[in-house]
């Protein structure tokens, strides 16, 4: 892991934290540091968000840098602007680290053109389920509003996986970070973490002096009990999924619709291999197997595909949320798939979007696993 | 004439005898119904092929986990039938994928009823099915609209089915908990039915008889359109109405009509690369990523709203809450009317799109 | 045209017949229901493979304008080839042809008759199912370029080009010195019969600048290769300042870029570089080749000298092969330099394989040479101490080392493997495509090895390999004639595609290319070998190997185990 | 050059076969000459092949299946060289070709023929491990899988009882025994001889008590036990006493004193032996009794460590084959020159003697048929005054693979392949 900086840029102002930001990459489109920047911004019926490519500045003033819902994945948002190439211009995107993580993922999988961007990413305090908000956005507006001004971590109102999320601040692959934490009046920072970071600030003439280490510490005890709470869920989660009768109770709902594939960032596939003809092809097999069981339920695979996105993209998976945002039967797929996503990293000791050279598991191999299937064989014939 | 079977039961447990009586005796090869799962409180479509597993099928139960008719569509290969019960929007949409050579007619013994509605997914997720299931049973004997059901149900006009091969009177029977009346009409479903002995008489049945329920669910499709401004405010109407839309892309997936396997607005066609988008970003200050969640819209309205049935599962899926079925109903119903066509009304009636009228050349002329 | 199939059982004399109901096979098949609206045609015969059996087949399938064709008998390792002939020879597409092993698999195998029986029913319904799924085959010809690139101008690369140049077929020799000649012009004498080298290489290359068929590129290094067999085109760049590149179209490339010793710093061990005195084996080859006789760096005479076999034996991890002859060479050089000088020569193992080898050892050993077998040796300048093989420690002073390094693959083998996409061995030589049945071609077919490149071996060995490479070339890469390539290959379907490469790095034959303009990836039909590695990789399923497609297997296994 | 099309291969081993199938599918005509009834040569006798220990017979089928399906490959089995003359691009070759008595075309290798002969022979092919009748394929899965009937033995053809017991049992009526002896004569343009080598043996390894010591075997021998299509279907069952041996000593360097050569290959294949035994026996103790360990290339170190660091003990002797074997009531008794540390005798129940590679038998036969020149060791010399040619001292002729001298599968095919490449130098 790099070394996190100590060093930050101090920003105090009497306006709130967004304004702040927002006063930042409105330096570095006049700096030129930057020809645009992605950010979230309000739709105009005001009951959601969208992801806007701004390249005049004037539109800036409408940025929303923190979103209190997270509707669409950053990752995919940059994903659909430069999955075709490096583009000329020079993109800054404002984006939670979950978002940051699945953008590293994608770069792997060749989906995102990482050349002329600059991760910028900030202390994200959670966000809200989507269904809670879309209920009545004037109150989630407040409830947010609420929880960036006391920068409550543990608000019980986030969505789950944001409850037991312990990456929710710096990452060594984010070129800058501003820190949300406070300080008597209201201050924040901004670090560089790598060389374009520290370009970009130089440009916007501003100069990291003032040491970081309180907010760092802030950070760590957060961490920690994100960290505790985090084991405490998985083992409820352990009982819900383990074994093939919890696992088929937990999916019961399940009504086959994909739509936790469609939200996920990862799942870039343009036709899910569950639906190609592989999988389908055998149409006219239902009736057979059929009066093999006996019965089968209608439409088939919904177990099969959710095992089978777990297996395809768990070493991937950044616990962003967006799956059980988009469950019309509101399972927790999003922490299953946390649960099961911190178990296979696991096992390779990897953990996803940390570090941009660093393969896949998926797509290479280490000659330990060669021996450890040895030691499996091995111990299967004993 | 149809020929009409009484059966001294509640309406669900007779129809349970018909569907056994026709899977023991071999005279269909399967049973395509709703069903209680192992988990106490959900349901789901299934296929059955032995009888003994028929004692937990709840075929009238007012659920639609699925659209069925879009699960009959990819069953093609069978020696007999397949008994189905779905409901009437359901056969209305597997007769629209006939059309489009989807699915055959007689791989199915398609069993309808005169449908009072159904329960939203949350009902289920709920587990409140079994505690509204006894009074919704009493709103639909007496042959209103149960208050809990989908809002699109409460708008649906067609709730008696067009072209079954039997139907099962179900709104408006207020004897349903002691006799069930299910009437046969095609030669099909008398031939399959005939060693089938309960109480056979010969009758018509009346469509006529529920015009009153029609008119009241005319009258509140009237009010539910009108919440809904799209026409006359053009793009802005389409801006503030799908600025949630996230491009899931969840409601093609359900939908029983979008049967294509690779959507246009999926394939590579709508893959800008860089160039275009810089000169968008340009010429407009700012884009929005991923883009064409309203074009998507407007094009799917386009390629299958005149044939929308109205089922309502695009509303359930969507996760932005968009009311997208009653928006695709009123659009699909405009531009079905200058065809007075009615979807899934009869397998003979083509498609709007695949033909054309000489009389249509004359409006155009006029305008 | 409808479908019609023919299903053909052999009896097999006695193996088939005798343990399978052929007539009730017959019966249950042109019964069944699944075929009633197909034209299905099937017969018994005693003798499918016999000539007449041949004859019987090619008149039924005329006869019967077949579509289709099911042969139910041996095992295709036996007889497949025969029956795809008889496709070709009767203009059936040998592709919607299908062979079901009712013999080895049912008939030998299954003791019951009616068990045996059943399972041939079903195996044959499964082929028929399959082979109705398939689609025909078309195999292409693509037309060849007889030219070859040759890089490396040492001995191997000189030997293969002489020996490929003709009129047909053009070679283009690339060197990244100045000078053709290798290692080879280095060494005073040449084993294993010590003729003299003065003019061995001298005549080659004096040999290749007279032939007009070959183009010699000095200080030029390989830029980029792309294509395939029969097809490569190749950018050769010089090296020097004016940088012109030239490109051309080869059908083959040769690979004979040679040996180096271990790199010095490795050789610190033995006090390498530490003391003037310690040499390599081939600088003492290059001071016999200049000055005729071998002398300290103050001029003097040795008058002791330790010769050290086995050096980086352990770290690279194999034996060099002809260190141990071309050490006993160097003993020659000193004995007839003068015959007090007392030689001690502290070897591991003796390597002596060729047939004369152990005699030059015997005559070396004759000559009053302390040839010491030792299990470990340590030197400090050129004070030497070492344990004999029996455990005895023992300590020597001397005036000259002379050491046997590792032999290990040039610099720049592994850029061009990275280039070429060549796999290596682990010791990092070039990895041959199989070390027996094809040990000079590699896993990219139109790309050889040859050489010290191939491995640790003396001058004949690589003269050899360069032969074979001649062999290999003028039987596969014939002037004129095409060549047919794979043709059951995988195929990418662009819609589906969303260019995240997985495949691309899956495939070992570098078969598939990424197109950026379409970012999509893309399938070289002429490279593929179908080995079906990138169909399992894809994500969203957009790969289909095309003579083994999902649909085809569901029919074939819905059969069998319905 | 009237026939330069036209190539003769005495021996179709792995090099002739190779070769063969290479000119072949450059348009050449190739007569194939082979003194057994089947071909294959040396290679299949061993199960498993080094340094990757792959199913020899596994690997070489395929090959053997393109050689005798290949148009233009004319392979003629139970048949040898007789007389040889005229230049390169046009020499007639004289061919005594053996009746087989069974036809080549109708017998589909249904082996119904072998049960019922009276007549049982010594199948010299398994190294007199195993038992043939006069009816016989040398062992299970020999390509082509057509049996001969060995004239000498068989009652009927050597006139000592009129039996049709194998004519009878036969389907096909592939079986004929009005076959005659013949002598073909044919015309090439290049001769390769890759008619392999033999193993040093015999009366020489009487000094270590093979012959009188039953439990002493020849590495062959070892092949043939090995070998899952062997007599024993790969059981090491010892000739007498105890069934498997508890502890085997592998001696190296058997004949190189005395012939004056090391062969490159024996060590390798000990290990595969050391490796063969603690793979099926994983109790028994297995000791190689060495002195140099030669692994010229660059995979065989590797596999050497393997078998170093799998518990099999190597003792180290200046000299190993001067070392006695006696018997010592049912073991054998090794005794060794005592080095400092190590034992001075071992007791084993087996000892498998590492045996040199000699030239063929037939080699000074043909030699003389070909006026080619022999080496002092009795291998075909190649040209004097070239480096790496497989040329002989006659133009046209060319020796390759163990013909020319003792060495592994992968030089004896790197030397095949260059004669293909001289050929073609040569006859255009």
């Amino acid at each position: 892991m790099k070394k996190i900086q100590t060093k930050g840029v101090k920003i105090s102002s009497n306006k709130d934290y967004r304004d702040s930001i927002v006063d930042i990459l409105k330096k570095m489109l006049q700096s030129k540091s930057v020809d645009a920047v992605l950010v979230p911004m309000r739709v105009p019926a005001k009951d959601s968000y969208a992801w806007i490519l701004v390249k005049d500045e004037k539109l800036l003033t409408e940025a929303d840098p923190a979103a209190p819902i997270m509707p669409i994945q950053g990752a995919r948002a940059l994903s659909s602007f430069s999955r075709k190439g490096q583009s000329m211009l020079k993109i800054a995107a404002l984006m939670r680290p979950c978002e940051i993580r699945a953008t590293i993922e994608l770069s792997k999988l060749n989906q995102v053109n990482l050349e002329n961007v600059t991760l910028i990413s900030y202390d994200c305090p959670g966000a809200l389920p989507m269904e809670d908000y879309l209920n009545d956005p004037e109150k989630g507006e407040k409830k947010f509003n609420d929880i960036l001004k006391k920068l409550d971590f543990q608000n019980k109102s986030i969505k789950p996986v944001c409850k037991i999320c312990d990456q929710f601040s710096l990452l060594p692959v984010s070129d800058l970070h501003f820190t949300l934490f406070h300080d008597q009046n209201n201050t924040m920072f901004l670090i560089a973490n790598s060389n374009r970071g520290n370009l970009v600030l130089k440009e916007i003439g501003m100069e990291a002096s003032h040491t970081v280490s309180a907010w760092a510490n802030g950070i760590q005890e957060i961490k920690d009990k994100r960290a505790a709470q985090k084991k405490g869920r998985f083992t409820q989660i352990k009982k819900m999924v383990e074994g093939f009768n919890s696992l088929l109770a937990t999916f019961s709902d399940c009504i086959g619709c994909h739509n936790c594939q469609s939200a996920c960032p990862i799942c870039y596939c343009r036709q899910c291999y569950f639906d190609s003809e592989s999988v389908t092809s055998g149409t006219d097999l239902t009736m057979l197997k059929a009066k093999k069981r006996g019965s089968i339920s209608l439409p088939q695979n919904r177990i099969m595909f959710q095992v089978g996105r777990m297996s395809h993209m768990s070493l991937s998976c950044v616990s962003c949320g967006l799956c059980t945002d988009a469950c019309p039967v509101s399972i927790p797929v999003a922490e299953i798939f946390s649960y099961v996503a911190h178990n296979t990293q696991k096992q390779f000791s990897y953990s996803s979007g940390e570090n941009k050279g660093e393969p896949i598991p998926l797509k290479t191999f280490k000659l330990e696993e060669v021996k450890g299937i040895q030691e499996l064989v091995e111990d299967a014939e004993a | 004439m149809d020929q009409v079977l009484t059966i001294k039961k509640s309406t669900e447990a007779g129809l349970i005898d018909l569907l056994t009586y026709l899977l023991k005796n071999k005279k269909v090869s399967g049973v395509c119904s709703l069903r209680k799962t192992k988990k106490q409180g959900k349901f789901d479509y299934a296929l059955i092929t032995d009888p003994e597993l028929l004692h937990d099928v709840v075929p009238l139960h007012p659920l639609m986990p699925v659209n069925a008719g879009k699960m009959l569509s990819n069953m093609i290969k069978m020696e007999m039938p397949v008994a189905a019960v779905i409901k009437p929007c359901e056969l209305r949409s597997f007769i629209e994928l006939v059309k489009r050579s989807q699915g055959k007619l007689e791989n199915f013994l398609l069993i309808s009823y005169t449908c009072g509605g159904a329960l939203p997914l949350t009902a289920t997720v709920e587990n409140k099915v079994d505690t509204m299931l006894p009074d919704y049973g009493k709103t639909v004997a007496a042959g209103n609209e149960f208050e809990h059901i989908r809002e699109i149900c409460k708008a649906c006009e067609y709730f008696v089915p067009f072209n079954a091969d039997a139907t099962v009177s179900l709104l408006g029977e207020t004897g349903a908990d002691s006799t069930c009346k299910i009437f046969l009409h095609s030669d099909k479903a008398k031939e399959i039915l005939q060693g089938f002995e309960v109480e056979k008489t010969e009758d018509e049945f009346d469509r006529t008889g529920y015009d009153q329920i029609r008119e009241r669910r005319k009258k509140y499709k009237e009010e539910l359109f009108k919440q809904i401004k799209i026409q006359d405010t053009g793009l802005d109407g389409m801006i503030d109405v799908f600025g949630r839309c996230i491009g899931c892309h969840a409601c093609s997936r359900v939908c029983p009509i979008c049967y294509c396997v690779l959507c246009d607005f999926e394939s590579s066609t709508y893959d800008y690369d860089n160039t275009i988008m810089e000169q968008e970003l340009s010429r407009k200050g700012g884009l929005r990523l991923p883009s064409d969640t309203i074009l998507y819209q407007i094009g799917r309205l386009s390629h299958m709203s005149f044939s929308c049935i109205g089922c309502g599962q695009c509303t359930e899926v969507c996760p932005s809450d968009i009311p997208v079925s009653v928006i695709f109903r009123k659009c699909g119903e405009k531009v079905a009317e200058i065809f007075e066509y009615i979807p899934g009304r009869d397998v003979n009636e083509q498609v709007p799109v695949t033909i054309f009228k000489e009389e249509e050349f004359e409006e155009i002329g006029e305008e | 045209m409808s479908t019609k199939i023919g299903i053909y059982i052999c009896e097999c004399g006695p193996n088939i017949a005798d343990n399978i109901n052929i007539d009730e096979v017959i019966e249950r098949i042109s019964s069944s229901e699944d075929y009633k609206n197909k034209q299905l045609i099937i017969k018994p015969y005693k003798l499918l493979c016999s000539n007449e059996g041949k004859e019987y087949l090619e008149k039924e399938i005329k006869d019967n304008e077949l579509t289709h064709l099911v042969i139910a008998a041996c095992s295709p390792r036996d007889h497949e080839i025969t029956f795809i002939n008889i496709c070709k020879k009767t203009k059936l597409n040998p592709y919607l042809y299908k062979m079901v092993n009712i013999r080895e698999q049912c008939a030998w195998m299954i003791p019951d008759k009616k068990k045996a029986t059943e399972k041939a029913i079903s195996y044959i319904k499964a082929a028929i199912n399959r082979v109705l799924h398939q689609s025909v085959l078309i195999e292409k010809q693509l037309d060849s370029n007889p030219n070859v690139l040759v890089i490396g101008g040492g001995i191997t690369g000189m030997e293969t080009a002489l020996s490929l140049a003709s009129k047909q077929r053009r070679v283009y020799l690339v060197e990244k010195n100045s000078i053709l000649g290798g290692n080879a012009q280095s060494f005073k004498n040449l084993l294993p019969r010590q003729e003299n080298n003065t003019d061995l290489v001298a005549k080659k290359i004096t040999a290749i600048q007279e032939n007009e068929n070959i183009e010699v590129f000095t200080d030029s290094k390989l830029e980029n290769a792309v294509g395939f067999f029969g097809n490569f085109e190749v950018t050769v760049k010089s090296t020097k300042k004016d940088q012109t590149a030239n490109e051309f179209v080869v059908g083959a490339i040769v690979l004979a870029t040679g040996f180096a010793l271990m790199p010095t710093e490795k050789l610190k061990k033995h006090a390498y570089g530490k003391d003037d005195n310690v040499y390599t084996a081939l600088e003492i080859e290059q001071m016999m080749k200049a000055k005729g006789k071998i002398v300290l760096k103050s001029g003097k005479e040795p008058k002791s000298v330790g010769l050290i076999h086995c050096v980086g034996r352990e770290d690279r991890g194999y034996c060099s092969r002809i260190c141990c002859n071309y050490m006993l060479k160097i003993i020659s050089y000193l004995k007839d330099q003068s015959d007090t000088i007392l030689i001690k020569d502290f070897y591991k193992d003796l390597c002596l394989p060729h047939k004369y080898d152990q005699e030059y050892f015997d005559t070396m050993a004759k000559k009053k040479v302390d040839f010491i077998r030792i299990s470990d040796i340590t030197t400090k300048k050129t004070h030497i101490t070492y344990t004999e093989v029996n455990g005895s420690k023992k300590e020597a002073d001397l005036d000259m080392i002379i050491l046997a390094p590792a032999m290990v693959p040039a610099e720049g083998t592994e850029e061009l493997a990275e280039l070429l996409n060549v796999p290596l061995h682990p010791t990092k030589f070039f990895q041959e495509a199989h070390s027996q049945l094809n040990p000079i071609g590699t896993s990219l077919e139109g790309i050889y090895i040859a050489g010290g490149c191939h491995g640790p071996q003396g001058i004949s060995e690589s003269v050899l390999q360069a032969k074979a490479v001649q062999g290999k070339i003028v039987t596969q890469l014939i002037p004129g004639e095409k060549i047919i390539p794979e043709v059951k290959v995988s195929e990418i379907i662009p819609d589906f595609c969303m260019g995240c490469q997985t495949c691309r790095e899956v495939c070992c034959y570098g078969a598939i290319t990424f197109d950026p303009e379409r970012g999509i990836c893309v399938v070289n039909e002429a490279i593929c070998r179908g080995c079906g590695n990138c169909v399992g990789s894809c994500p969203s399923g957009a790969i289909r190997a095309k003579h083994f497609t999902t649909i085809q297997i569901h029919q074939e296994m819905k059969e069998a185990i319905s | 050059m009237s026939n330069s099309n036209n190539v003769l291969i005495i021996g179709a081993g792995i090099a002739g076969m190779q070769a063969s199938l290479m000119l072949a599918k450059a348009g050449k005509k190739v007569v194939l000459v082979e003194k057994l009834p089947i071909i294959g040569g040396n290679t299949i006798k061993n199960e498993e092949s080094f340094p990757n220990l792959e199913c020899s017979t596994c690997m070489v089928a395929p090959v053997q299946q393109d050689v005798l399906q290949n148009d233009n490959i004319e392979v003629m089995t139970l048949s040898e060289v007789k007389a040889v003359n005229g230049q390169v691009g046009n020499f007639t070759v004289t061919i005594n070709k053996k009746a087989r008595y069974v036809s080549l075309t109708e017998c589909i290798g249904c082996g119904a023929c072998y049960e019922p002969c009276p007549v049982s022979l010594q199948n010299e092919w398994e190294e007199n491990l195993g038992k043939k009748k006069a009816i016989y394929v040398p062992c299970d899965g020999s390509l082509p899988n057509v049996p001969a009937i060995n004239s000498g033995h068989c009652l009927r053809l050597s006139g000592k009882k009129s039996c049709n017991a194998c004519a009878e049992a036969c389907m096909f009526g592939a079986i004929n025994f009005s076959d005659k002896d013949e002598q073909v004569k044919i015309e090439v343009g290049a001769i390769i001889i890759a008619t392999g080598f033999d193993l040093y043996g015999g009366k020489l390894l009487s000094a270590f008590g093979y012959g009188t010591l039953p439990n002493v075997y020849t590495s062959m021998e070892f092949e043939r036990l090995y070998a899952s299509n062997g007599p024993t279907s790969g059981e090491l069952l010892l000739r007498k006493g105890k069934k498997l041996p508890d502890s085997v000593a592998i001696v190296h360097c058997i004949g190189r004193k005395e012939l004056g050569y090391c062969s490159g290959v024996c060590c390798m294949y000990s290990f595969k032996y050391a490796h063969f035994i603690k793979d099926k026996l994983p109790e028994a103790t297995v000791y190689n009794i060495y002195s140099d360990i030669c692994v010229p290339n660059k995979s065989y170190q590797s596999f050497y460590n393997k078998i170093k660091d799998s518990n099999s003990t190597f003792i180290f002797q200046s000299a190993p084959d001067i070392v006695q074997i006696a018997g010592n009531n049912g073991k054998l008794q090794v005794k060794l020159t005592a080095g400092k540390g190590s034992k001075n005798s071992l007791n084993v129940d087996m000892v498998i003697l590492s045996c040199a590679l000699v030239p063929a038998k037939t080699s000074k036969e043909l030699a003389d048929i070909l006026g080619i020149e022999r080496d002092r060791k009795g291998f075909f010399q190649t040209r004097k005054g070239y480096i790496g040619t497989v040329q002989t001292s006659v133009d046209g002729i060319f020796t390759v693979g163990c013909a020319e001298g003792p060495k592994d599968i992968e030089d004896s095919v790197i030397q095949a392949e260059s004669a293909v490449g001289e050929v073609f130098s040569l006859l255009g």
